[in-house]
């Protein structure tokens, strides 16, 4: 990391240009979360890299998966580095944390992942632009998807914490059957026998649930050893490359909604895939190309208007003109995208798993706190 | 709710609580013994879950992951035991906590260091996977009836290990009387580092059999680690025994709790705030016990010093 | 040896210094850093009296750093908000006023701590670390699934609260407001092991029996040290949430109760001054160390591991030797 | 009612199998020494934690004054009057020797509850505190610090914090122990004035200082009392040869 930014900085040395816009990036590079941040930040570094433009400075920091360090760390971009531009964070606990006083301080904050409903509706902010989703999207989808495929009895399950609640309100909200069962988990919980176990004694004939990181692991595990063979639909969280690979064959046919796949058959994506494997030696995940696009909605707005221009800068990014991997994108009101999202299966492809497009769980899709963002 | 439910909830109770027990062993052996407090016992713990899962990848057979795991972690204990540990036997608990949690610090970011940040792969293999049918017609894993096995089977030959062979005389003298060790003519500190390699051994067996069936990750230890801590302070410190009511009184806690409470809260709260009240109630479940536990008993169910 | 009084000035006229120095050079950040290392003194200072004099290894400090953190949270979040709190007895809109929060929170994280030590105390030695840590825990679960307070997200403090008279949104004044508040701290701190009641705190530690066979009961005494100790911390963790115009249940975390352990030992056990060494110490490794590599933790446990092994006593007792002598 | 300051009634306390005090009543008068003697493991200390507090009788009473104490904690005694020194020192070794003797006379004035004020301006306090000091000849080491002390000066100092107490009774545990010749025969002649302010209950291995300076003795041997007298009834007593001098011999 250190090395890139050394390169970076020689560059603009040698062409004797002023570096001329100041990136910080705050995301998690240790701690259980490291791998959601790795890809973030290597898909923003791939796509700084193919830009060819030598007067961008990035500043990556580690912010450790803890909301105290993720704010020291703000201070310091705004205070000390002097950043114009922020991105980067993983977690919405960390992105309440930071996002809210930094956009009030001026700064302009492109969001690579998180997207809490806080920021979506009335506290949406003209310096905060979100390039992934809002939160509820992707279990938005799970539950259209759900009606699809004709399931009337859910059993659906997440941890008792807010990111946890807004996964089965997404869900419910587009989802039109009955529940078989709705159960909160504890967080960062190992052992899901428990829950398992009633799940089988439900009745249900599908299965949602919102389990990030390790908890999706173990879930899925010990759910593929158990014999229950009803069929389980979640956010591509649980389903990303980064995991995958640790979960195994016990994914195999578990159907995901993601607004990005590595199958997207756009000249854009497909070139996407093939430099992130190539430069880092494994397959994109969700977050490189989140990261990816957002470093390209960065620079094509730098290609119009110079971020000390704030409205321009912002007008800008508005415009969101740039080739997402994901095919069409833009923003709405709320600067949050209005995107398509795909339902997903997991397939094996050698001895590599990874997912395969099955359809289009909701098209062109909004979120659903748009209407309550004062911004035109 | 079924009564073949509740028989299954119970069973999920028990498989918790006995992987418990093999972390809270090693913890509670190595406190009466040298009156040690371990915080990085779950690193040991992490160590034989990471050891399977590099040797499970390599040579895919299960029972040389779960010897590599062992091994790993006791030689980890070693290491740790005779360049760290051995420094720390006279002094208080203030300095053990400290530099225990300094070893946790070392342990984590070594192993992120080595493996990087991404969780490994480690299944089950294939002649413990899927469910076999219980009398009564329960459908249950087969690999989690074998944890309950290997969880007993452990816990008898621990009891075997120290009630009868010559080793466990020597550390129940260890826990009553340190003189008298020494009378027995007994390398003190040989004595010392075998205990902790049995106790690290036990975690990375743990580490290893939970690891097939959770994620492995660096920090999994971490929450382990506090169960176990909250598990010999129930049972009492330094006591096998009171270690394994403990673990088994803790699993079950854990898992009634978060099966039952949400439904016992909804007879007389509106379903939302039941299952996010009975929820949160069941995360504390294990603590409120622990401190009733205290209250009434300050040494725990089976201590015998104060 | 150096005269202990004499590293005290210093290391007290050091981190005046610093943050002055950056508001020179215009360094905004380093006054961060040096108003961090102020807060997480001053919850130190707030341990050390239960752990250094009362010889109560509490590591469940993080309870009360949260109670104070969630203090200003929710007067703050119903202030911001508009939403009045309702106590059921008595409406109250919430507030952003510094002096009112930190009244509440002190007597908050007090309250707390009475409760707690009143059972606590009834075990001793690893029992009493394990309890503690136990109580601090059921905090930390029960703010993560508090969902009106935001639960695991927290609560975000859109501006900072007000002190009378200052601007607490600039850097120096708000860590002027700080580290008066440590200055007070360690004033109170100093008389009180002057005190009749020291001199007891400090014996019950050393050898209760004695203190019995005086007529005194050193239960008593350490559940009052158990409390002031509380309270300090939990101011601490009021300060601490307006410097990150944030609170969230990572503030009642264990790591949070162990590192400021960490402080204490780092800095020297029962020092007046100990927590303060240990905390700019901390802080400026976190920061040199955390911007050198990301696997800075290796260097940190080492480092903490060299003090436990080698410097007995900590900073303090390595410079100006140990305890107690006079 | 009774002129007994420390009296027991029938006091019994078993440990499992083991009767560590089997149905013990003895008494100590104003103005005497009372001392207790016994082989090891007799259970003397077991006795003595039963009369200062800190160990609860399975029956029996133990009466301090005239009033019963059995319920009363440590302290609680020690508020009616009990002044204790241990076997093995219990002093605050980090301290200075008068910041041990303060908490004496802090405990005797009941006031410890003062958080603001400094202890060493307190005049009162410290006018005690080192007129006990002065009284066993520690006044010049009163700034040192206690770990610096030797073993003879810390067993000054313990009975210096028993008299800061002012206590209508004291129970010595073994004052002699490891004094030399010398160092006895100082404390032998300091005790021997003592008992004039408070009667002394002394339990002690020191059979000179025994015979010195007891009015009467007492025989402890597996927890009973086997015989109560005079020096020289408890010398001739045949009892008493058989049972404890016979197994010392």
């Amino acid at each position: 990391m250190k090395k890139l930014l050394l390169t970076t900085a020689l560059a603009a040395l040698a062409t004797g240009a002023q570096a001329e816009v100041k990136v910080g990036m705050i995301t998690t590079l240790s701690g259980g979360g490291a791998g959601l941040g790795l890809d973030v930040r290597d898909g923003f570094l791939l796509a700084l890299a193919q830009s060819g433009r030598d007067d961008i400075e990035l500043v990556v920091e580690d912010d450790q998966q803890a909301p105290d360090i993720a704010v020291q760390l703000s201070d310091k971009m705004i205070q000390s580095e002097r950043v114009d531009v922020m991105t980067g964070i993983i977690f919405s606990n960390l992105a309440m944390a930071v996002i809210p006083s930094a956009v009030n301080q001026g700064v302009v904050y492109l969001s690579p992942n998180a997207g809490p409903s806080q920021l979506a509706g009335r506290g949406c902010h003209p310096n905060y632009f979100n390039v992934a989703w809002q939160n509820d999207n992707l279990h938005e989808a799970a539950g259209a998807y759900a009606n699809t495929a004709g399931y009337t009895n859910s059993f659906i399950l997440a941890p008792n914490y807010p990111a946890g609640q807004d996964a089965l309100t997404g869900y419910k909200r587009m989802y039109q059957g009955e529940l078989a069962g709705e159960i909160y988990t504890q967080l960062g919980q190992t052992d899901y026998a428990a829950e398992i176990a009633q799940i089988r004694a439900s009745g249900a004939d599908s299965v949602f649930f919102f389990l990030p990181g390790g908890m999706g692991i173990s879930f899925l595990k010990q759910y593929a050893d158990s014999g229950v063979d009803i069929p389980v639909v979640g956010p591509a969280f649980s389903f990303d490359q980064g995991i995958l690979q640790a979960v195994g064959a016990a994914a195999l046919g578990v159907v995901n909604t993601a607004q990005w796949s590595k199958d997207i058959d756009i000249p854009v994506n497909q070139a996407f895939v093939e430099s992130f494997s190539a430069e880092y030696g494994r397959l994109p995940s969700l977050y490189a190309s989140q990261g990816f696009d957002t470093a390209n909605l960065l620079i094509s707005a730098l290609e119009k208007a110079d971020p000390s221009d704030n409205d321009a800068f912002r007008a800008a990014l508005r415009d969101a003109d740039f080739e997402s991997t994901r095919g069409a994108f833009r923003f709405g009101n709320n600067q949050h995208p209005i995107q398509t999202i795909y339902a997903r299966e997991v397939v094996q492809e050698g001895d590599v798993f990874t997912n395969r497009i099955i359809g289009v769980a909701l098209e062109d899709h909004a979120d659903a706190y748009a209407a309550e963002c004062q911004m035109p | 709710m079924s009564t073949i439910l509740i028989i299954e909830q119970v069973l999920n109770g028990l498989q918790s609580g006995v992987m418990l027990f093999l972390m809270a062993a090693g913890l509670t052996l190595i406190f009466g013994v040298m009156g040690l407090i371990n915080l990085a016992h779950g690193s040991l713990y992490m160590v034989g879950a990471f050891a399977a899962a590099a040797v499970a990848g390599v040579t895919g057979s299960f029972l040389l992951a779960l010897l590599a795991a062992l091994a790993a972690a006791a030689a980890a204990g070693v290491l740790v035991e005779t360049l760290v540990i051995r420094r720390l036997y006279a002094a208080d608990h203030l300095d053990q906590v400290l530099a225990t949690f300094a070893l946790i610090l070392i342990f984590s970011e070594g192993t992120r260091l080595i493996f990087g940040s991404f969780p490994l792969y480690l299944d089950i293999p294939s002649w413990l996977s899927g469910p076999v049918t219980l009398p009564g017609g329960i459908q249950y894993p087969l690999y989690r009836l074998a944890l309950i096995g290997a969880g007993l089977a452990v816990a008898l030959a621990l009891w075997v290990l120290i009630e009868r062979t010559r080793i466990g005389i020597q550390i129940r003298a260890g826990e009553n009387d340190r003189e008298m060790i020494a009378a027995l003519g007994v390398d003190i500190s040989k004595l010392y580092t075998l205990v902790f390699a049995l106790g690290a051994a036990l975690a990375g067996l743990a580490g290893a059999l939970v690891g097939a069936i959770q994620s492995v990750q660096v920090g999994m230890g971490e929450p382990v680690l506090i169960l176990a801590f909250v598990t010999i302070v129930i049972g009492g410190i330094g006591s096998i025994k009171g270690a394994f009511v403990g673990a088994i009184l803790v699993g079950l806690t854990q898992t009634l709790g978060s099966v039952f409470l949400p439904v016992l809260f909804r007879l007389f709260l509106e379903p939302a705030t039941a299952m996010s009240l009975g929820a949160s109630l069941a995360n504390m479940a294990v603590y409120i016990l622990m401190s009733l536990v205290l209250i009434f008993r300050p040494a725990g169910l089976m201590g015998a010093r104060a | 040896m150096i005269r202990e009084s004499y590293l005290n000035a210093a290391l007290l006229a050091g981190l005046l210094a610093v943050p002055l120095y950056a508001l020179v050079v215009d360094e905004p950040f380093t006054i961060t850093l040096a108003t961090r290392a102020a807060i997480l003194a001053l919850a130190a200072v707030g341990l050390n009296i239960a752990l250094g004099w009362g010889g109560l290894v509490s590591f469940g400090h993080a309870a009360f750093f949260g109670i104070g953190g969630y203090s200003m949270g929710i007067l703050a979040f119903h202030a911001q908000n508009f939403v009045p709190l309702d106590l059921g007895i008595m409406v109250f809109d919430g507030t952003k006023s510094m002096p009112i929060i930190w009244l509440v929170a002190v007597l908050a994280s007090a309250l707390a701590a009475l409760l707690i030590g009143l059972l606590s105390l009834r075990t001793s030695g690893v029992y009493f670390i394990m309890i503690t840590l136990a109580f601090a825990q059921m905090f930390y679960y029960f703010a993560i699934s508090w969902a009106r307070y935001g639960g695991e997200d927290g609560i975000p403090i859109y501006v900072r609260n007000d002190f009378p008279g200052l601007n607490t949104l600039v850097p120096i004044q708000f860590f002027g407001i700080c580290f008066v508040a440590l200055l007070l701290a360690l004033w109170l701190n100093a008389r009180l092991v002057a005190s009749p009641f020291g001199l007891a705190l400090n014996a019950a530690r050393q050898v209760p029996v004695r203190v019995q066979t005086v007529g005194l009961d050193p239960t008593r005494l350490k559940l009052v040290a158990f409390v002031m100790s509380g309270a300090i911390t939990g101011l601490a963790g009021a300060l601490f949430a307006d410097l990150n115009r944030f609170v969230s249940p990572s503030m009642f975390s264990w790591h949070l109760s162990g590192e400021l352990i960490v402080l204490i030992i780092l800095g020297g056990v029962g020092r007046l001054m100990g927590p303060v060494l240990g905390a700019v110490m901390f802080v400026a490794l976190e920061h040199w160390l955390g911007g050198l590599t990301t696997h800075w933790h290796i260097a940190l446990g080492a480092i903490l591991l060299g003090v436990v092994l080698f410097a007995r006593g900590g900073l303090i007792g390595l410079l100006c030797g140990p305890r107690g002598q006079t | 009612m009774t002129d007994n300051i420390i009296e027991t009634r029938g006091i019994t306390k078993s440990f499992g199998s083991l009767k560590a005090s089997d149905d013990i009543s003895i008494d100590l008068r104003a103005g005497e020494i009372h001392a207790i003697i016994g082989p090891n493991g007799a259970g003397k200390s077991t006795l003595i934690h039963q009369i200062c507090g800190g160990l609860a009788p399975d029956a029996g009473q133990v009466l301090l004054g005239g009033q019963d104490v059995t319920a009363l904690t440590t302290a609680a005694r020690a508020r009616k009057g009990l002044g204790r020194t241990f076997q093995i020192s219990a002093l605050a070794m980090e301290d200075s020797v008068l910041e041990n003797v303060l908490l004496g006379a802090m405990g005797a004035s009941g006031r410890p509850w003062r958080f603001w004020q400094a202890i060493m301006g307190d005049r009162s306090l410290r006018e005690r505190a080192e007129a006990a000091l002065e009284r066993v000849g520690l006044m010049d080491q009163r700034h040192i610090r206690t770990s610096a002390l030797s073993h003879g000066q810390r067993r000054q100092l313990e009975v210096a914090v028993a008299l800061t107490l002012d206590p209508r009774a004291f129970v010595m545990d073994e004052p002699m122990a490891g004094l030399g010749a010398e160092g006895s025969k100082n404390l032998t002649g300091f005790l021997d004035g003592l008992r004039a302010q408070a009667p002394i209950l002394l339990v002690e291995h020191d059979m000179d200082a025994v015979f010195a300076l007891a009015d009467r003795i007492s025989v402890l041997v597996y927890g009973r009392i086997i015989a109560t007298g005079s020096v020289d009834e408890i010398r001739t007593n045949a009892d008493v040869r058989e049972a404890y001098l016979g197994e010392e011999a």
